[in-house]
């Protein structure tokens, strides 16, 4: 199999107006920047973004919100830590003016919430968040004696994910802290795009230290190594 | 009691963020887990360094190492407050999913937290303050994870907040983190338990007495037998 | 029409196993991700080889190569059979959750799985004999997850027992895999769908008619239009 | 840390009567053989014995079930594939006979229930099993028009797991398939247990490719490459 895309631009030709996008990354490391930057030239309209956060470190996810192609973000950390700085961003703004709805779960949820969409269980209950903002509306439930709300799998259209190394064939592995949530978004995407920064031929990566088999990524781009700036939050 | 309460702060200058990270990591056992959050639980690893505790961080990565200098970053390597750290020998790397496994499966044996208040109870606000006006949404992180699945949960935080409201109340005003989940509260003036009898005052910096502390507290203290004062 | 309608063998001989396996891999499209059962369907990867098709195995293997030859065993790396396999280019190792994950997430494109009774609706009994007097205990294996996670379900299995009873029946009588879960059944003497309408006979084998297809089924089955000889 | 032990028997020494115990492997592959070899030596009563299935390739199990030992197991692929083998099959005459109770659930099922276990997520609901006996005495809910059954969560007292490459502090690495089950019983063991092939000094193995990170792991035990029959099912 062979699931090289020769561009990035050819390998999101379908995304689609309304489509619901995961992007992988945590603050600076292991963002699809290559992906997202094609994306916002492509220019279609209301997305859903799935993500940690917006614009702090993945700065280029800022193009999407700012030329109004974002209907709605699910995050977990979704503004600059500090409220001022927050004030001036050009997403915690447009949250303000209504602009972007926004939902947000705690991260182990939101971890497990796209995991159960890529394996293909519907829901689970788990006991964070109880008797705060994050129950409200949902059903809490009492296992052994502790409460547990349910929460319901997140599947994606597209996720968009970066990998350090990556096979013809889809075989992805991240680097150092660059994994976080790429892994789960990479199951949990319907058509799931990795750009990577080395490409090697199939059978040149060690099968028993894949982060991600094959077998969930439908696309493969070689982007090759950024550099990545210093980031404070 | 309620969070309008009178506070008065007592002359004693309260101790420097630094000393509560120390008094915390004089209380963490040798060979435990231990996630620190951000803000002075960050400090706490300054104090750990030689000793053997292994540090959890939630972007997946085990015995996380101290905070990198020029040099030695990789930016591929950063802890969850997007700092670049170390690697040390017998560090490991996962996904997201497998870290919030070991913290939401009780596998963390401290987690370190800061907060906006802390009930009487050991309810935890921290994540979301109101002023900020944004309503229901807001940085939670890893935050109701932790202090849902950490074995034990220390909160590090000033007693007052800046302009001297008190921040260990009754019951908390602002958004929780997690009901009924704060083990200990080690502030810069007090260290204090949460029992089911209350909340119990263990010690205070020296100089200040118990009725000091009380006086910064929206919450009734119960005053240990052992009450003594903050040693480091 | 039940299990025990009178079933008439025809006088041609049914088709090896083999043939079966290779009616079936001869509907597997390139590029696809397949998973195989354990009995006829594991044969369905002597036809394959060479092609871009790539075998999951429940164990945790992706690129499941073929049956390794002596020397070229490795203790560490079987199938679902417990039978030593070889590696490919390719091939990568994972635990059973991420291999199930793959397999209930709908990853897998086609799933080929025995059978010992499917209904007209497409329910699968697969699992559990009851004349072994097990009760609801049994070896249900991975065939649960792969009849309701699979994109596609191909079932490959003898027509009749080997007592001469059908085993395409109305309702099954034997305890379910899953319910609705079946899209084609390849046997030794025919190629059926399930639609919504009901049993669609595709195909025969070479000799053998559509009347002689119903007479060992003990289902109502609508001839196709297209109705044909069994080509491989 | 240093979390290795002198000896097998010392590593299971606090092993109690009545504890629920998962095994790794599958069939031949990855099994905890000395563990368990040792464990058959105690001769603690009444356990629940959590593993694939009893006796096909993992012999030493059957030590545990001729002596006694064994109250349940929960399973989900219980008998040998054979029903004439099973009928002189030791752990399926005691099923029989009602010596031994069993639980079966589907594979996917039954490692999910591990992993939650593990990761501290009570319950979850999963399509598989929907209108078989599996449903029996559980609830089935619909989500997206799909039917779904509850399972909960499967902790266990002790986990034996058998890994190729471990170090000191419990960082585990499986070879090829033998990793199987025991990672999700490694995360599911209130204390896990770990015989590895080779012990390495902490810092010896590559961060980025553990398979099961040591903060799951309790003790660790260097038992030696084995010798593996070759096995028919």
């Amino acid at each position: 199999m062979n699931k090289v895309y020769d561009s990035v631009e050819a390998a999101i030709r379908d995304v689609f107006e309304g489509a619901v996008i995961a992007f992988g990354g945590f603050f600076s490391a292991g963002r699809p920047a290559e992906l997202t930057k094609a994306l916002a030239k492509k220019n279609v309209k209301d997305l859903t973004i799935v993500l940690q956060q917006v614009g702090t470190g993945n700065e280029e996810i800022l193009d999407l919100v700012t030329s109004g192609q974002v209907k709605k973000a699910i995050c977990n950390y979704p503004f600059p830590r500090s409220a001022s700085k927050g004030t001036n961003h050009p997403f915690e703004q447009a949250v303000r003016k209504g602009e972007i709805e926004v939902e947000v779960y705690p991260m182990g949820t939101f971890v497990e919430k796209l995991r159960c969409a890529g394996a293909g269980l519907p829901a689970f209950y788990t006991p964070t968040g109880v008797g705060t903002v994050v129950t409200e509306g949902k059903e809490v439930r009492i296992f052994n004696g502790r409460e547990a709300l349910l929460e319901k799998a997140l599947p994606v259209d597209f996720a968009f994910v970066h990998a350090w190394k990556g096979d013809r064939e889809g075989n992805l592995i991240y680097h150092d802290t660059a994994q976080n949530y790429n892994t789960a978004m990479a199951m949990a995407g319907a058509i799931t795009i990795a750009e990577v920064e080395f490409l090697f031929e199939t059978g040149d990566l060690d099968g028993s230290y894949i982060h991600t088999p094959g077998i969930f990524v439908k696309r493969v781009i070689e982007t090759g190594r950024p550099e990545r700036d210093i980031v404070a939050i | 009691m309620s969070s309008t309460k009178k506070i008065i702060i007592p002359e004693m200058p309260p101790i420097e963020r630094e000393m509560i990270a120390l008094r915390i990591a004089n209380m963490l056992e040798e060979g435990s887990y231990v996630n620190l959050g951000i803000g002075i639980p960050t400090l706490v690893s300054d104090w750990i360094e030689g000793r053997d505790i292994i540090l959890q961080s939630e972007i997946g990565m085990l015995k996380c190492g101290p905070l990198a200098e020029e040099g030695g970053i990789e930016q591929d390597r950063i802890n969850a407050s997007c700092e670049f750290v170390m690697e040390l020998p017998g560090s490991s790397y996962f996904d997201i999913g497998t870290s919030f496994a070991m913290i939401r499966g009780g596998h963390i044996d401290v987690a370190v937290l800061g907060a906006l208040q802390v009930s009487a109870k050991g309810d935890l606000a921290g994540w979301n303050n109101p002023s900020r006006g944004l309503g229901n949404v807001g940085n939670i992180g890893g935050s109701m994870d932790l202090a849902a699945g950490a074995k034990k949960l220390i909160v590090a935080m000033d007693h007052v907040t800046v302009d001297g409201k008190a921040k260990i109340l009754k019951e908390c005003t602002y958004p929780l983190t997690a009901k009924v989940c704060v083990d200990i509260i080690v502030t810069n003036y007090a260290l204090i338990e949460v029992t089911p009898r209350g909340l119990v005052l263990k010690e205070a910096i020296a100089g200040v007495t118990a009725e000091d502390v009380q006086n910064m507290t929206a919450a009734p203290l119960i005053i240990a037998d052992d009450f003594q004062e903050m040693e480091f």
